[in-house]
């Protein structure tokens, strides 16, 4: 185990930072935010096909990289530096993860399609769906014959699918996008907005024959969302530290304040901690077993990776986001400066895949902090 | 006392009599109202009042429920800041010829303070003001205006000498927003509304009897309009359980569903907080019934920002799914303000601001720490250098 | 209602401060705190019958002042300010109000004792016990033909007492403390130890035929608790602002320091709404139903405002302490310097009479705030 | 890497084949573990160490499990903060006479820094050592020195020149703690106890060649210091659920009649934090493995205080009428300190210092502030005057 990032790690670092600073600077984020709330087409297909961003997850043998959780990782905390309006979390890691665990050759076929970023899936769940939630399936789509009926809200990533993979009855199918109906609802978060997904007998392929590779998706879902909301945290540290070294006010730079000071290294010291948890989920899913087993050893100490990482980073890039925007005073109030698209990233991934509150209440079990009887 | 309390209670009785609010025309009503020294009881009578103790607003307050009354918020920077100004610094005539209007709602008014290049250090504006004659030029760049697009008078802080060190070269005025020169332009916020203008101007002529106080006193005459905004903002009379926390009292005792442990716990948290800030508020107001508005009215504008925004941040994490959404994005105008209306998304959003506007809460513990606590000022590199000298 | 303080209660105040300041300085209380724990007897007899504080919440056909619980709150603000060891709280407050509420002859004649100071009294019960756990009462005594066996674990105040209020099957009793055993134990508040109290066949006479004097008691001891903690925080606020104008460092007074000037106005914000709170607890309190009646209208709002003053200002007492201590550096980790008896009293008595979490927890009801649903 | 790995491992091997660990003396066997190079990998051949990377230590502790030991918690500020002084900046005699008996537990050391008038601002301390021939003549008072009364030696930082900036003239001595002029006096704690020590020095004389580093330079010898002390305090490796965690967990688990809600979300939350900050040492042990300890251990360091004393004070709370009660006040000598020993009432006070020593939170905040984040100094009054001259 190392918490330290690799070469390797480092190189997919700067190529994907190279391409985001050249294709997706705060400002054309901003601009896109209403004109194509949660889309930049090009800008994914250069980071899913050209950095090969798209099958990081996906098996060598199938037309992937065969990397790790780590590497993705590193991909979601340049990706959350950037609030990159692109469906990596939601394609790349958490329908191509489910379609990984189902196995079989229905979803191997599709993950040879996603690994050269021929096709963007989502899974059709809530964001807000906790990885703990899921001992009661989700109901809300039922199957028969191959035809899906029902509707699930609340879906990020479904706008840019061609894909959809839903739970229904039970199992897992694979549906064509074009065959549902995608809605967009208006989204606190302007780069990643959800819509209400419908189906209406619908055909759709059997890819999983019940629910656990949906719960390894959510899982690796949550665990690597700490990675973004990392990168998120310490784009909003650096950018406050450069507003207050440049802003002045009583004729000195307001980072020269001693309050200001001390909560800047109180707010670096949580991402450093920050940093450190979401280093030990990502490694923590590295060392999973691999597709298709059920929850063998260690499976306890990924779960508790998990559960630390989101517990804390939550908290942490929305306590980084508010910080620079009070930091940025009236500034920061205003529309046209980018900070706010990364408040309302970090409220938004606050609730995305458990809450820090779910995530410490599963701690209760995971680290044996039994409740308190019932009275 | 009692007797004061009487005397009011007579003063709205004998007022009523003469004046049936369902038969007098609002603006009429109000007028009168004014007349009556029944508009704010503690002003002098003939400028709106009695005279009597400010807490004697209350009884009257009271016994006019259910009459026309005027829009609270369209004209709160008027009733909050600008006439405790006038009442404070202006002359005879300017009392009585902006108090009224500004009461009745006939002539709303914003502020002019806050500069692109001056906020938390408002000393430090740059907006220059000229003398010309028996005229002053006024020549530069506000923000975070409120209302200013259906203002009719604006309070207005400007530089009238650059050469002095920056608490000494400033002046207060009046400023006519129909005057030629004046531009207002909205300002968009992170909520997607435009609350707030920015606001231009150029060679706006100002005559001299629209100044407030004397040339150079602008500082001290912005204090006191500060310390009445933090008051208005903090210090408003609550009820218990009201304001944000109603909102989310209400989401959690209509929806048993989203309730957790995690949350439960914070929420009790954050409603004795919310109940000590009331107290804390309700025990300065009282101390404050007789008196003007000192350095502790920081202190609740301070805790009630702090307030909002954990509240409007808990409802949003409990609401989940429904946290996801927003209701609106459209770039508009909006012409009133309701920190605790619209959706969970908004009131997150906007409550972000109570701890900028009206002087950040960073400023209002200096206040604290140096003025109510007597801590050492830091080491200033600012205090005996002329403004115009100044780094930035 | 008013959360102000009245001119007869700044005289009271005055009276209890000048005699504390003459007779009882933080070196003085220091001294003491070993050779004799909690214990200034010339002090409380001073207090108690030259001041008249025994007396103050007794009728004044008895003896007493007939004064309410805002005036008792004022003399524990200066007791809290003094770390002052005396019996206030344990006898003319909490045995009285139980004595006050119990009615009858036997209780009436010995509140004309305690009235004027004659007599100190305590209540034999944990000072640990919160007023909400008392549903089911304390089993630790039984009563039997008047003879009391049993034991009762830290009792506050049972060291100065001459007279106990002990709770036993069922009923309140009265015994001379001559006749218990009591042992004081090693305490972490020097200046109010607790003591355990043992009765063996001990002769009691019963002077409440039920619990419910016990409640209101536990109840009053609560809300003007937080008066004590209110002022125990005033002096911790006072001594630190003193020691940082004074304390040079790099050049310059330690409160000059921003960081030091901000941590100070929220520790003053705190300690206003903890004034404002336990202002509001005791004016509540006083506007109570006198002795004997049951809990008949507005006891939900007493309820509510004695729980939301404990709720707050047992926490802020030991904020205010540990910002004490820290603000002081070494200093303050010395035995020498008299801040540690405040720590170690504002830490005990966030323990006293139910936890900030117990009151917290009664708020759910009080505030309809409703706890989660069973899972 | 690998090669080292074997090379260490065989090492070990080689030495225990010489030296039975049941046979021999403990301090001989200690004295030969020393001369092997297996004391401290990463000090060069010849100074109980390899050459090798830091991270191979735990190759050779884990090898020499259950063999003796000397004792860690006597011989801390031996281990932790003068031998890396020493290493970096003593003359090779220095070395050679003072790393091996000092690793052994022979000589125990102390610290001689602050001062009760240079606490926060050590930089300002007024212990003056004066040249006289080969000889320094020291006087001062110093205060929070642990272990003085049975340490040998003492590292200490004296003014040798009050004429110019405070960090100029500052010179730093190993002490000789047998020396005429040596006092100790026991300080009391608010846990009761005497951890600490105030040393008066009156007339002291030191040879020069007890001087470390150059007259003059002291500031910068004490710094590498005070990071060692840093990383020495906070850095420690710890296992998940350990040090402060330890004691309420246990509490927790086996005592459910304690356990409330309340408690149960403040219990996770800090369960929480405490797993983080490990990682964080974790990770930032990692980045040391091959370097000296940087600025960013003061961010361990903070956090660590922090949870000790939110743990502590949580677990007295906790335990209600127990946390009511306290050990023994009985003022006497603590011989070795365990911050998470006897009951949690001492916890809880004891915790309170962690916070203070070894750098308040406040500089170290500051350190992090300006040396991590880049951000600019505040204005000082301090930098260019001449010490004898500032304002105390």
């Amino acid at each position: 185990m190392t918490l330290l990032y690799s070469e390797v790690e480092e190189e997919l670092r700067a190529a994907v930072r190279d391409l985001l600073a050249d294709r997706c600077p705060p400002a054309a984020v901003l601009a896109g935010a209403e004109s194509a709330p949660g889309r930049d087409a090009e800008l994914w297909k250069a980071l899913a096909r050209d950095i090969g961003a798209a099958g990081l997850l996906i098996p060598e043998d199938l037309g992937g990289a065969g990397a790790s959780a780590r590497e993705a990782a590193v991909v979601l905390e340049e990706l959350g530096r950037a609030v990159a309006p692109v469906p990596f979390l939601t394609s790349a890691v958490m329908a191509t993860w489910a379609l990984v665990r189902c196995g079989g050759d229905a979803a191997r076929e599709l993950l040879g399609e996603l690994a050269v970023g021929e096709t963007t899936a989502a899974l059709a769940v809530s964001l807000a769906t906790s990885p703990y939630a899921l001992s009661t399936p989700p109901a809300a789509v039922r199957a028969e014959a191959g035809r899906l009926t029902g509707r699930v809200t609340a879906v990020a990533g479904a706008d840019a699918a061609d894909l959809l993979i839903v739970p229904a009855s039970g199992a897992l199918y694979a549906v064509d996008a074009a065959d549902a109906v995608v809605e967009v609802v208006t989204s606190l978060d302007l780069t990643r907005p959800v819509a209400m997904v419908t189906f209406d007998g619908t055909p759709g392929r059997p890819v999983g024959a019940d629910l656990a590779p949906l719960r390894a998706a959510l899982a690796m879902g949550a665990g690597l969302l700490a990675s973004e909301q990392l990168g998120l945290a310490e784009w909003c540290l650096a950018t406050t530290l450069a507003h207050v070294k440049e802003r002045h006010q009583f004729a000195r730079p307001i980072g020269s304040f001693q309050a200001l000071k001390h909560r800047l290294a109180d707010l670096w010291m949580e991402i450093v901690q920050a940093r450190a948890a979401a280093r030990g989920a990502a490694d923590a899913l590295a060392r999973t077993p691999g597709a298709g087993a059920a929850d063998e050893g260690g499976a306890g100490e990924v779960a508790l990776a998990v559960a630390v990482a989101q517990a804390w980073c939550g908290t942490a890039a929305v306590h980084a986001a508010e910080e620079c925007l009070q930091l940025h005073g009236g500034i920061g109030m205003t529309w046209e400066h980018p900070l706010h698209l990364y408040l309302k990233r970090a409220k938004a991934d606050e609730i995305a895949l458990g809450t820090p509150g779910d995530h410490r209440d599963a701690l209760a079990d995971l680290a044996d902090l039994p409740a308190p009887l019932p009275a | 006392m009692t007797v004061d309390e009487t005397a009011v209670e007579e003063r709205v009785r004998a007022f009523l009599a003469r004046h049936d609010p369902a038969a007098t025309p609002p603006l009429d009503f109000l007028r009168a109202r004014f007349d009556a020294g029944l508009a704010w009881v503690h002003f002098p009578e003939g400028l709106g009042g009695l005279g009597a103790p400010r807490e004697l607003q209350s009884v009257v307050e009271r016994a006019l429920t259910g009459t026309p009354q005027h829009d609270v918020g369209r004209l709160a920077i008027g009733l909050g800041m600008a006439a405790p100004t006038i009442l404070a610094f202006g002359t005879e005539e300017q009392k009585r010829r902006f108090l009224r209007p500004l009461w009745t709602g006939e002539e709303v008014w914003c502020q002019l303070f806050s500069e692109p290049g001056a906020g938390s250090d408002l000393a430090t504006l740059a907006t220059r003001a000229v003398r010309d004659g028996d005229e002053w030029v006024v020549d530069g760049q506000k923000v975070w205006t409120s209302g200013a697009h259906f203002a009719r008078w604006a309070i207005l802080v400007a530089r009238t000498d650059p050469d002095v060190p920056k608490h000494q070269g400033l002046t207060y005025f009046v400023c006519d927003m129909r005057a030629p020169g004046v531009e207002v332009r909205p300002l968009r916020q992170i909520t997607g509304e435009a609350e707030f203008n920015e606001v231009f101007l150029t060679g706006v002529r100002l005559p001299d009897d629209l100044r407030l106080g004397a040339v150079g006193d602008g500082w001290r005459v912005a204090q006191a309009t500060l310390m009445n905004e933090r008051v208005a903002i903090g210090g408003a009379p609550g009820r218990r359980g009201g304001g944000m926390l109603a909102e989310i009292t209400e989401t959690w005792r209509n929806r048993p569903e989203l309730r957790t442990h995690d949350l439960h716990r914070r929420l009790l948290d954050l409603w004795v907080e919310a109940e000590v800030t009331r107290l804390a508020g309700a025990r300065l107001r009282e101390q404050l019934a007789a008196g003007a508005p000192g350095p502790e009215g920081s202190g609740v504008k301070l805790a009630f920002a702090r307030l909002n925004q954990a509240l409007s941040g808990l409802e949003v994490e409990m609401r989940r799914e429904e946290g996801l959404l927003y209701d609106d994005w459209t770039f508009r105008r909006s012409e009133s303000v309701d920190f605790f209306g619209r959706g969970p998304g908004y009131r997150y959003l906007r409550a972000k601001g109570n701890s900028i506007e009206g002087g950040t809460s960073e400023i209002l513990r200096n206040i604290i720490a140096e003025r109510v606590l007597g801590l050492p000022a830091e080491p200033r590199a600012d205090k005996n250098v002329p403004w115009k000298d100044l780094p930035r």
